[in-house]
């Protein structure tokens, strides 16, 4: 099990070292009981670092943000930043390394092992606790959570408010660190594609059903680009504005973006949208599930690439985010891929 | 007075070496096939973008055919081996969304082949004939 | 005067209400929103805050100006598309929503009118129901002239009385739906409006959120415009757009023409929302970013809501919905900033 | 807005018959940029293309489409017209309204719709075109031949000749190839040696030919104009210039494998000459079957050598050439024996194959030219010929016909006869494949002259019994069982491309059709071109091949090869990926996919080396950001093609 303090101790450590440029962590929030991510620069702030279930986050997105920062400045402080990760998240700094976004040398890893639990659904929880408040939840030996509430503690067994992703989690400790906290644990998922079933399952038509239900509702607020380490593109290709432009970019070249998907929110392009992103997250999405979890409107939007991470598997026996020297999954082919769809 | 019947819209991005002038073959043996087809050449089947798939329905093909060379002549030795690759992951998906399976298509055509052109096209058309238009990804105004 | 309907006979009464499309509250695998109701047993009046206010309905996402084609012989024709008169009742109100309401009544009235918004808002009459219960955990209208129980923007409050509502009419608008089922009310007795004031000072008490010191932040920011805060509070942001979008203050749109596939020359031109915590907001087609990070765009958020919005309208642009900090993916939490300005400087 | 000029060609009635050009060229006239449009019967013809010039200049027009035949055909025609009138070549695209529209459709209303189609899409591809100009690049003018067998030998000859240096690069220790192994050639039975050596001799005395055998291509890179081969010469521990070819060294040799030129039916020694003519002149030590280069191993044949021509410490070389264009003559080999089982091949002293019976034939072959079984030198009475072993067997084998056998077995047939004058040679076979020239007469002698017997059939099955090799087999035009017991069998085997071609083919990065044989660039109108520009096919490495069709193709492939060293400089094609740095991140994706390793990452962007780049367009559909395009085919032209085709 990870010991907090020992994390704390570390990261006090590096900083007094001055070993990085700040620590990407968790901390507790003003109100409610999710934490917010912290940037700590100083060793006396490490003391708000947290590590407990409600550490959904995954907080790479924040070394992409970082890189950009960094761009921007005149003489950058080339340190390293340090950033708590758990498995899945580092599997995310991995595809980042595999493709060339970030360097080694730029983040310092601190990574926890989940061993055999791992981080909680809030939607799960507040169900489970039928209008009680959560006010804090603890790992406890025996795969459970302990939620404590107003009235009282209760002891829930993991399984049962575990994030989806966590039923499913191919890496339940980091895969890249520099520190690790808690132990590399062996668990083994009977079947990590367990949620698909539900909808592989279902008639065409249904299927066409399920997901027009969702994907009408969506706002196209973009969270779910925006919180994904992945959606690292400076522009995105749905974009109806060109950020790429300089002041030597001429007018035609400005013209020359596409509208592939308009901006009314409506089935069609919304479709189009959805489907544009889980293609290019083929073989790149590592299951944070954040995207499913942002989304106010409650699209099931981990499935898609759930579903898409499922085929590459099974077609090309790839898994995204294991080995930063392998080559992307759609920038390689094996003589053998299966032909047999085609004509 | 008789309803006309539906005449479904094909978009077919075919590779210039083999596909193109295994369509151009077919041209110059006078084979017949249902004008429903409508080619876009393009270098390699490899440059076939998921986005350019997309569009197509979104701008209201009823389905969409990508051909390239056989494994083993690509004009540019492996695209066909990429769009393989990349086709197939765009067939999954579009089918668990529920797109009509058969309105997307992947097929080998090489310059040789006029007639496996022909047979594809054909049967595409009878296929998405009794499927009505398609509408799940098309940009209604 | 105060009537009563007792919660058996409120389905009745939206049925009576036969010439009005009606919007209310459903609930659906714990998300609730505002719906177009068929069956009132659908209806849900003992909700949390929807994730959408009633904004969506009376200024949609979507939202067609006109449509033009080009005819054979070269000529542009082109057909406003004003949304259809069609009165419509919106049930379960929550009076923040209705506020936000008033506020963008002023962005669109003013010395422009937008027909579009005003068609659909003058047709619409607003049911409100007074928060007994705080909806949100981060509900905070206190802070910012708004209360649990303001009739304000409402041509009706209906407050929960336990088996039974207490209903207050404000406008015409809000009498022809009592008219239109006048059998199912009753006066209200003074017990009941004893009953009403107890709750509604009660209903006050249970607000467990405020803004420390509201009055002094307009000033303030004027001289923050270039405060550091705004880099640290905005470090977590992730440029979505879910604190404006669900925000039902914010009015911001954008304009596009979308052209039909079928053919070149047909198409609409299309308002939809927009979002000045998106990059593209501000992006000119110079290149230029005037806004080009996230603090900037969070800077204006805020300073958009509490400092020009009262310059030009004397109220703040915010109804302490507290949807911005509920549905935030990173917690960002707009009462933290306030304070942070209050607390900022000498 | 550009200004597009729209011109729909009849064609005669070729699109005319099916297509209601004048509705096409009206309603392209209302199309948003096209500022003329107009029809005339054929466009290709000098009027047409004067309208077109003619009209260019007039309305100011800066790009044209050509509603007309598919562009492989007068894309060229077109862009040169457009050129001479004043405007960027890249600004003149074709709509394919005839292989595309006219000749596959028979309803009128339907076909000219599409045909509409189909321009307004090239329309707006064309209103999006960059004027571009060709990408020049110098030419180093020499070439390398891979292969020295008589289509190798033949190209070599023929760039020497035009005054250009060679390289010439052969494996084995001896240039000549299979053709060097042959008795007589069909049909007229001049003697192959006596043919071929002369052509050796010249190539290999020629002062523009750089001859390197025993030597192979180990690495390529460049493009056309300007490859760099890395080429690995092995040792052969005998210095030629010293060696007097005494022979000596051979008597001395303790070690005895079989001798290849023969194909086994003789054995050589580890130091050898592979035959009397090999050229160059030399012996060579193979060092698999040597003992050891150690005198303590052996070394007897250094203590004998005179001259001392012989060094145990002759090391690999590698040799780096720069040549402008490549010619590939690697050739075939005999589909293998074991492969063969069924017919005894291998099992069976006396079952030979082609090559083998070739050697038989020989005057310096191991029977001195005499027809003897290899089993008990006795003169074999009864031959049977067994044609398509291997060929044309999609099931087992190999599914095309290896072409050369009909004629070779009926030679076979007829020298046997002219050896023993009483013998009986059968030929089982599917059909005679006698197409050439005096190719149908030759057979017809075999038949006539000298009573070969023809049997229309396969062969069911092949043992050995009491001395004879009983061939069991049916007669399908008789229906009758046939039962030869004969003396000896010989198999036309099937030709395969050379060992090692897919290996080389894969250094050349030129493709391999499904059978392993190298692919030309178009079936019929570029068939000694690989897909690689400045690389060449010539010989039996491109399919099964006679020799005056192996020679042809190599003066052919010399020739195309000749037309790049020709120039000063080169010119290739402009329409190669772009990189918008702006967009970049530099994961290298495409990096990865180019097949012409054209790109490469610079400080965190991708470069392109346009002349390395064939404008494939594999790297745009993997980035996942379109910062790489191809030059006028890019994401926006596509798009806006979709739309167009669909009406939109």
């Amino acid at each position: 099990m990870v010991n907090l303090e020992d994390l704390k101790k570390e990261a006090k450590q590096i900083l007094k070292d001055e070993k990085v440029k700040y620590i990407i962590g968790y901390k507790k929030g003003v109100n409610g009981l999710m934490p917010v991510p912290a940037f700590i620069k100083n060793p006396e702030d490490v003391d708000k670092l947290v590590w407990d279930p409600t550490c959904v986050y995954n907080l790479t997105l924040f070394i992409v943000d970082e890189k950009r920062r960094k761009a921007r400045e005149k003489n950058p402080d080339e340190r390293p930043v340090a950033i708590v990760v758990k498995g899945c998240d580092s599997r995310a700094l991995i595809v980042l390394l595999q493709e060339k976004f970030i360097d080694r040398k730029d983040v310092y890893i601190l990574g926890v092992s989940c061993e055999n639990t791992g981080v909680l659904d809030e939607k799960k929880l507040i169900k489970k606790l039928k209008g009680k408040k959560a006010e804090k939840v603890e790992f406890d030996e025996k795969d459970n959570f302990v939620v404590f509430t107003q009235e009282g503690k209760v002891k829930i067994p993991a399984e049962e408010i575990l994030a989806e992703r966590c039923l499913e989690c191919k890496a339940n400790s980091p895969v890249i660190y520099d520190v690790l906290l808690g132990e590399k644990v062996e668990r083994n998922i009977n079947n990590p594609f367990k949620s698909l079933e539900i909808t592989e399952d279902l008639s065409e038509e249904k299927k066409w059903a399920f997901w027009k239900e969702h994907l009408d509702k969506c706002i196209r607020c973009y969270a779910c680009r925006s919180v994904c380490p992945m959606c690292y593109c400076d522009e995105c290709v749905v974009d109806t504005i060109s950020f790429a432009v300089t002041a030597d970019t001429s007018a035609e070249e400005k013209a020359q973006k596409i509208k592939w998907v308009e901006k009314s929110p409506v089935s069609s392009e919304n479709f189009v949208y959805h489907l544009v992103r889980a293609i290019h997250l083929a073989g790149r999405c590592i299951d944070c599930g954040e995207c499913e979890r942002v989304c106010p409107m409650d699209i099931p939007l981990r499935l898609l690439n759930k579903k898409l991470e499922k085929e590459v598997k099974e077609l090309f026996d790839y898994d995204a985010g294991f080995d930063p020297d392998l080559p992307s999954l759609i920038s390689c082919f094996k003589d053998e891929d299966p032909e047999d769809f085609i004509r | 007075m008789m309803a006309e019947e539906f005449e479904p819209k094909i978009v077919a991005f075919l590779c210039k070496w083999c596909s193109s002038a295994g369509s151009d073959l077919a041209g110059v043996s006078r084979m017949e096939y249902p004008s429903n087809v409508l080619p876009i050449t393009v270098m390699c089947s490899g440059s076939v973008s998921p986005l350019y798939i997309l569009s197509a329905f979104n701008r209201g093909a009823d389905g969409v055919l990508v051909s390239g060379c056989h494994p083993g002549d690509c004009h540019y030795i492996k695209g066909n081996y990429y769009a393989r690759r990349r086709i197939a992951l765009i067939n999954k998906l579009l089918e668990y969304i529920g797109l009509e399976p058969q309105r997307f298509q992947m097929s080998w055509v090489s310059a040789a082949e006029g007639t496996k052109y022909t047979q594809i096209i054909k049967d595409f058309v009878k296929e998405l004939k009794p499927l009505g238009p398609q509408t799940k990804l098309r940009k209604d105004l | 005067m105060e009537k009563i309907l007792t919660k058996k006979s409120f389905p009745q009464w939206v049925k009576k209400l036969v010439s009005y499309k009606i919007y209310a509250p459903v609930e659906e695998d714990n998300h609730w929103s505002y719906e177009i109701i068929d069956n009132p047993e659908n209806i849900d009046l003992d909700y949390p805050l929807t994730v959408l206010s009633p904004k969506k309905i009376i200024f949609p996402q979507r939202e067609v100006l006109l449509e033009f084609e080009t005819s054979n012989e070269n000529k542009l024709q082109v057909k406003e598309t004003l949304p259809n008169d069609e009165p419509t009742v919106i049930f379960g109100v929550r009076p923040c929503d209705a506020k936000s309401l008033t506020l963008t009544d002023k962005v669109f009235g003013g010395d422009f009118e937008d027909l579009y918004y005003w068609r659909r808002r003058n047709q619409s009459t607003l049911v409100g129901l007074s928060c007994n219960i705080p909806p949100s955990p981060n509900c905070f209208c206190l802070s910012v002239d708004g209360s649990p129980h303001s009739k304000e923007g409402l041509d009706i409050l209906m407050t929960d009385l336990g088996d039974k509502y207490i209903i207050e009419t404000f406008t015409k608008k809000g009498d022809q739906l009592i008219n239109a089922a006048k059998n199912l009310f009753k006066n209200s007795t003074s017990k009941d409006k004893n009953n009403l004031e107890k709750i509604q000072t009660e209903s006050e008490k249970k607000i467990r959120r405020q803004v420390k010191d509201i009055k002094k932040i307009p000033p303030k920011l004027k001289e923050m415009f270039d405060s550091p805060i705004w880099d640290e509070e905005s470090m977590s942001c992730l440029r979505c757009g879910i604190c404006t979008y669900l925000c039902p203050t914010c009015h911001c749109f954008d304009i596009n023409d979308e052209i039909a596939s079928s053919s070149p020359i047909k198409g609409k031109r299309i308002r939809t929302w927009d979002n000045c915590q998106f990059p593209d907001f501000t992006m000119h087609s110079s290149g230029h970013n005037p806004r080009p990070d996230k603090a900037s765009r969070l800077r204006q958020r805020i300073i958009h809501k509490f400092q020009y919005f009262v310059e030009r309208y004397q109220n703040y642009q915010c109804t302490g919905c507290g949807r911005c900090i509920s549905q935030c993916p990173v917690g960002i939490d707009i009462i933290e900033v306030l304070d942070k300005v209050s607390d900022y400087g000498p | 807005m550009k200004r597009t000029g729209v011109f729909t060609c009849h064609c005669g009635i070729n699109i005319a018959g099916t297509v209601d050009v004048k509705r096409v060229a009206k309603e392209l006239s209302d199309h948003t940029g096209v500022v003329h449009s107009e029809d005339y019967v054929y466009m290709c013809s000098d009027p047409g293309q004067n309208l077109i010039i003619e009209a260019i200049k007039e309305k100011r027009l800066d790009s044209v489409i050509i509603a007309c035949c598919s562009p492989t055909l007068h894309e060229t025609t077109f862009r040169n017209a457009t050129k001479s009138a004043g405007i960027n070549e890249f600004q003149c695209e074709i709509a394919n309204i005839r292989e595309q529209c006219s000749w596959v459709h028979k309803d009128m209303d339907k076909a000219t719709e599409k045909a509409i189609k189909l321009t307004k899409s090239a329309v707006e591809k064309v209103r999006r075109n960059e004027s571009l100009d060709p990408i020049s690049v110098p030419v180093t003018r020499r070439a390398l031949v891979i292969g020295g067998g008589i289509a190798g030998i033949q190209s070599a000859l023929d760039l020497a000749n035009s005054g250009f240096e060679v390289i010439l690069v052969e494996r084995s220790p001896s240039i000549g190839g299979h053709m060097i192994q042959l008795s007589e050639t069909f049909p007229t039975l001049d003697c192959s040696q006596c043919i071929l050596t002369p052509k050796m001799v010249e190539v290999s005395k020629h002062p523009k030919v750089k001859l390197m055998t025993y030597s192979e291509v180990q690495e390529i890179s460049g493009y056309v104009g300007n490859f760099k081969v890395k080429i690995l010469k092995k040792p052969t521990y005998v210095d030629p210039g010293k060696c007097t070819l005494c022979d000596e060294c051979t008597k001395v040799c303790p070690v005895v494998v079989p001798n290849e030129f023969d194909i086994g039916l003789t054995g050589r020694r580890a130091i050898y000459i592979p035959f009397p003519q090999a050229i160059p002149a030399t012996y060579t030590l193979d060092i698999k079957s040597c003992p050891g280069l150690l005198p303590i191993a052996c070394g007897k044949c250094a203590d004998v050598c005179e001259p001392d021509a012989i060094d145990f410490d002759m090391k690999p070389e590698t040799v780096e050439e720069e040549v402008g264009a490549i010619i590939v003559a690697t050739g075939y080999d005999l589909y293998d024996k074991e492969l063969m089982a069924e017919y005894g091949y291998g099992k069976y002293t006396d079952v030979l194959d082609g090559l083998q019976f070739e050697r038989l034939l020989s005057a310096s072959g191991p029977t001195m030219g005499k027809i003897l079984r290899p089993s008990d030198h006795k003169e074999p009475k009864e031959v049977v010929f067994i044609q398509c072993v291997g060929s044309r067997d999609p099931e087992l084998h190999c599914a095309y016909c290896s072409k050369i056998c009909c004629m070779y077995t009926a030679k076979h047939a007829m020298l046997y006869k002219h050896h023993v004058h009483d013998g009986q040679a059968y030929i089982f076979y599917i059909d005679i494949r006698s197409g050439g020239k005096d190719y149908e007469e030759f057979v017809q002698r075999a038949v006539e002259e000298d009573g070969v017997l023809y049997l229309r059939g396969k062969v069911a099955k092949i043992f050995e019994d009491k001395g004879k090799i009983k061939v069991w087999g049916v007669d399908t035009l008789t229906g009758k069982d046939i039962e030869v017991d004969a003396d000896m069998v010989v198999l036309a085997l099937a030709t395969r491309p050379s060992k090692g071609a897919e290996e080389l083919a894969r250094k050349l990065k030129i493709a391999m059709d499904k059978d392993g044989f190298l692919s030309e660039a178009h079936p019929k109108l570029r068939p000694v071109e690989s897909i690689t520009a400045g690389m060449f096919l010539a010989g039996a490495a491109q399919a099964p091949k006679d020799i005056p069709e192996a020679v042809a193709q190599a003066s052919g492939a010399a020739a195309k090869a000749i037309a790049i060293l020709s120039q000063e400089r080169l010119f290739h094609a402009p329409t190669v990926a772009k990189v918008n740095v702006n967009l970049c991140t530099g994961c290298g994706m495409c990096v990865d996919v180019c097949p012409y390793d054209a790109l490469s990452l610079k400080d965190g962007k991708v470069e392109v080396n346009e002349v390395l780049c064939e404008g494939c367009g594999t790297c745009s559909a993997t980035c996942l950001r379109a910062a790489i395009q191809v030059k006028n085919l890019t994401p926006l032209q596509v798009h806006e093609m979709i739309r167009a085709s669909l009406g939109g």
